[in-house]
């Protein structure tokens, strides 16, 4: 909490003092919740979308009518295992930082032919309309499960995207005032019962940023680190994010510098 | 339990034109569907729609479920009966606009043993009904739904 | 959280090597307009822009130097419209329906009839029966049988909801009332809500 | 077609335990699409699961049974190499029939 509050008369001992009994209660209700997500855990609906997105990846489509076995993620071309672990990174033939969905759509146009604004057009499933982005998306970050994130920041364009990253983690805007570390800036702290990480702990962005993407049982499909933003800016009553924009890519990078050596355990199954 | 895929034999649609009887008993399968019990509205209702005259409660019947639920869309719940004969298990969930989520049937040789998932309205009794040798038993247990995140 | 002293903090704003802090703050602004074109123009618009609290609350990452959080918060503080009517205490009941409604302002929350609700469960404990409540805000359980329900306490928290600001130079708390999100009326229910001897908040 | 199913079957014990994943929107006919219209009810009614020719569980699903439905549940009389065949039939009439060959222990 920044600061100490000024208001009138505050006893904070006598507000500590109700701490105890409120704590316990509150322990309980965590317990439960951990419970909650571990008899979740045997069997995650996010393997039906590695499945398909495996599929997806191995079929020829688009104009080109190839497939993406051909694409290079950052490890040479066609090789996805582990090239998750390594994203978001610069790219030689883009000259751009990319991410893991921005890469996929990059392959989409170049191998396949697809313009982008087709490869692009249904970013986020809904019910009864599937996302092939969430599908690969699903494929290539399930191959690189168990491996240790290290997302390189060496070029020049990698440092760049990390400073605007970080500029805008504290950027204060709209109506709410609200930035990304209005709550991802303090450990321990909640929204509701959602549990917040500290985005610039290693601690917590370690164990949170690898989880992504990740199946979401409050919308009964596995949602990108793409939808992660574009959800976070909807709640901070923003405007909708265009689709790997250069400021999510950003916000990627920052993000990955704190989360860097943390295994991915990605698609992850989360609320 | 990690699906590893590569161990899986993946079966496309064509798998539908297996043995005759099997075939016979996936056309068959959409008519044995209880109508009538899938539309109670009540505990009480949907045993009698079961079949079922009285139930008694029964500490045979274990219930395996959190007591809070993080989202109502997905509640893991697993039902086992230590009732022997148990023939058939089923889930109720008392405050869901259709009390009656699922009844499965139990045949000689598979355990009296279920999990799945269910969808929750709200906070609720969840009832586990087990017939066993023609005989109704049931256990009960709350479970709270609470609302995540910042949406609602 | 102990003040740094000045010199430290005016570091701590450039930590970073390379091109200035302002070289890469005008960057990001580029970059933020590049990046929200295909949405809501209006909201676009709004947050294209930021007044002067959100820009130096930003740039000093909510830990503002004493003199800028002198500043902030006095000007928050005139900028307070209280009740002509002197009348802080509204409808407890009200005040908790607006505690648990989180709609508004988002770019799915196409009725614009509809109030804005307040979503303070997202941050605070409130009334002991919810037991989904945040923590970024300090728990508001027993707040007026703690801090008594007066008449200045009952300004106190009708300007806190006001602009949090007033208080706490950057605070995380949205400025309810400045930025026009809760009305004058829906405040007053959410002072009820915490000082009302009958609300269940003081139970 | 509805996409496969994820089976997975191996020994425990004498007895096979079976996880499976079905993808099915399982709609209850409750819930409002974007412009406010009740989207029909669309669910899974029945599944069976049988293996060497024998039913070794079946069950009637109403509209509750959560989205990518999954099932975990144990029965003796398998061994591996045996196939394990789940199929499962919904309120449209759409079918879907997969299977698995029950892994060592």
């Amino acid at each position: 909490m920044n600061g100490i509050m000024k208001s009138p008369g505050l006893p904070a001992l006598l507000l500590a003092a109700a701490l105890p009994c409120i704590c316990l209660a509150q322990q309980e209700t965590q317990k439960e919740i951990e419970r909650y997500r571990q008899l979740l855990a045997e069997g995650n609906p996010a393997d039906l979308y590695e499945a398909r997105g495996e599929e997806l990846w191995k079929t020829k489509r688009g104009p080109k009518n190839a497939s993406l076995q051909q694409c290079d993620l950052g490890l040479g071309p066609g090789v996805v295992r582990g090239a998750f672990a390594r994203l978001p990174r610069w790219f030689p033939d883009t000259d751009r930082v990319e991410d893991l969905e921005s890469r996929i759509v990059t392959c989409m146009v170049s191998l396949q032919g697809f313009k982008r604004e087709e490869a692009i057009r249904n970013p986020f499933s809904a019910p009864g309309r599937p996302s092939d982005l969430e599908a690969l998306a699903s494929y290539v970050a399930g191959e690189s499960k168990g491996m240790k994130l290290a997302a390189p920041l060496s070029h020049p364009k990698e440092i760049d995207a990390f400073r605007i990253g970080e500029q805008l983690f504290y950027r204060r805007a709209g109506p709410y005032d609200f930035a990304c570390v209005s709550c991802h800036g303090d450990n321990g702290k909640r929204i509701r019962l959602q549990e917040l990480p500290k985005l610039t702990d290693p601690n917590d962005a370690r164990k949170i940023f690898t989880t992504w993407p990740a199946y979401r049982v409050s919308q009964g499909a596995v949602r990108t680190m793409q939808h992660r933003l574009y959800d976070c800016y909807w709640q901070m009553r923003h405007p909708q994010m265009d689709y790997a924009s250069e400021a999510s890519i950003a916000l990627e990078v920052f993000m990955a510098k704190y989360a860097s050596g943390g295994e991915i355990q990605a698609p992850g199954l989360k609320r | 339990m990690d699906f590893k895929r590569r161990g899986i034999l993946k079966a496309g649609g064509a798998m539908l034109a297996l043995a005759a009887g099997l075939l016979h008993s996936a056309r068959t399968l959409a008519q044995q569907w209880n109508k009538a019990a899938f539309e109670t509205k009540s505990f009480a209702a949907t045993l009698k729609a079961l079949g079922a005259g009285a139930s008694t409660e029964s500490n045979q019947i274990q219930i395996t479920a959190p007591d809070i639920a993080e989202n109502g869309a997905v509640v893991p719940i697993t039902i086992e009966s230590a009732i022997l004969r148990t023939q058939a298990i089923a889930i109720l969930i008392e405050k869901n606009p259709n009390t009656l989520s699922a009844d499965f049937e139990i045949p000689e040789g598979t355990d009296p043993f279920i999990t799945t998932r269910v969808k929750m309205a709200e906070t609720s009794n969840i009832y586990a009904v087990v017939r066993a040798d023609g005989k109704y038993f049931h256990a009960a247990k709350e479970i709270k739904v609470t609302l995540g995140g910042c949406g609602g | 959280m102990k003040r740094l002293p000045l010199v430290v903090l005016a570091a701590l704003a450039g930590c970073a090597s390379g091109p200035s802090d302002d070289e890469a703050r005008a960057r990001a602004e580029q970059v933020f307009r590049e990046s929200f074109t295909h949405g809501n123009r209006q909201m676009a618009a709004r947050v294209d822009q930021q007044d002067e609290v959100q820009a130096l609350c930003t740039r000093y990452r909510n830990e503002a130097p004493q003199d800028v959080a002198d500043r902030i918060g006095s000007a928050a503080a005139a900028g307070i419209r209280y009740p002509a009517s002197g009348k802080f205490l509204g409808d407890w009941r009200q005040g908790e329906r607006i505690a648990q409604d989180g709609y508004g302002l988002r770019f799915t929350d196409a009725d614009t009839k509809r109030p804005n609700g307040g979503g303070c469960y997202n941050c605070h404990r409130i009334a002991p029966a919810e037991i989904s409540y945040g923590t970024i805000g300090p728990s508001l359980y027993r707040f007026g049988a703690l801090r008594g329900t007066g008449e200045p306490v009952q300004r106190y928290v009708y300007g806190k909801i006001y602009d949090s600001q007033a208080f706490l130079a950057c605070s995380h708390m949205p400025r309810f009332g400045k930025n026009g999100v809760l009305t004058e009326e829906q405040i007053t229910h959410l002072v009820a809500l915490l000082l009302d001897p009958e609300s269940p908040v003081n139970k | 077609m509805a996409d496969p199913m994820r089976i997975r079957a191996n020994m425990a014990g004498d007895k096979v335990e079976v996880r499976v994943l079905m993808a099915h929107e399982m709609e209850t006919g409750q819930r409002k699409d974007a412009s406010g219209a009740l989207v029909p009810a669309h669910f899974i009614q029945n599944v069976t699961v049988s293996c060497a020719g024998r039913t070794v569980l079946s069950a009637q699903w109403g509209t509750s049974i959560s989205k990518n439905p999954f099932m975990h549940f144990r029965f003796k009389g398998g061994k591996p190499g045996d196939k394990v065949t789940i199929s499962w039939a919904d309120n449209k009439g759409e079918r879907r029939t997969d299977e698995a060959v029950i892994a060592g222990g």
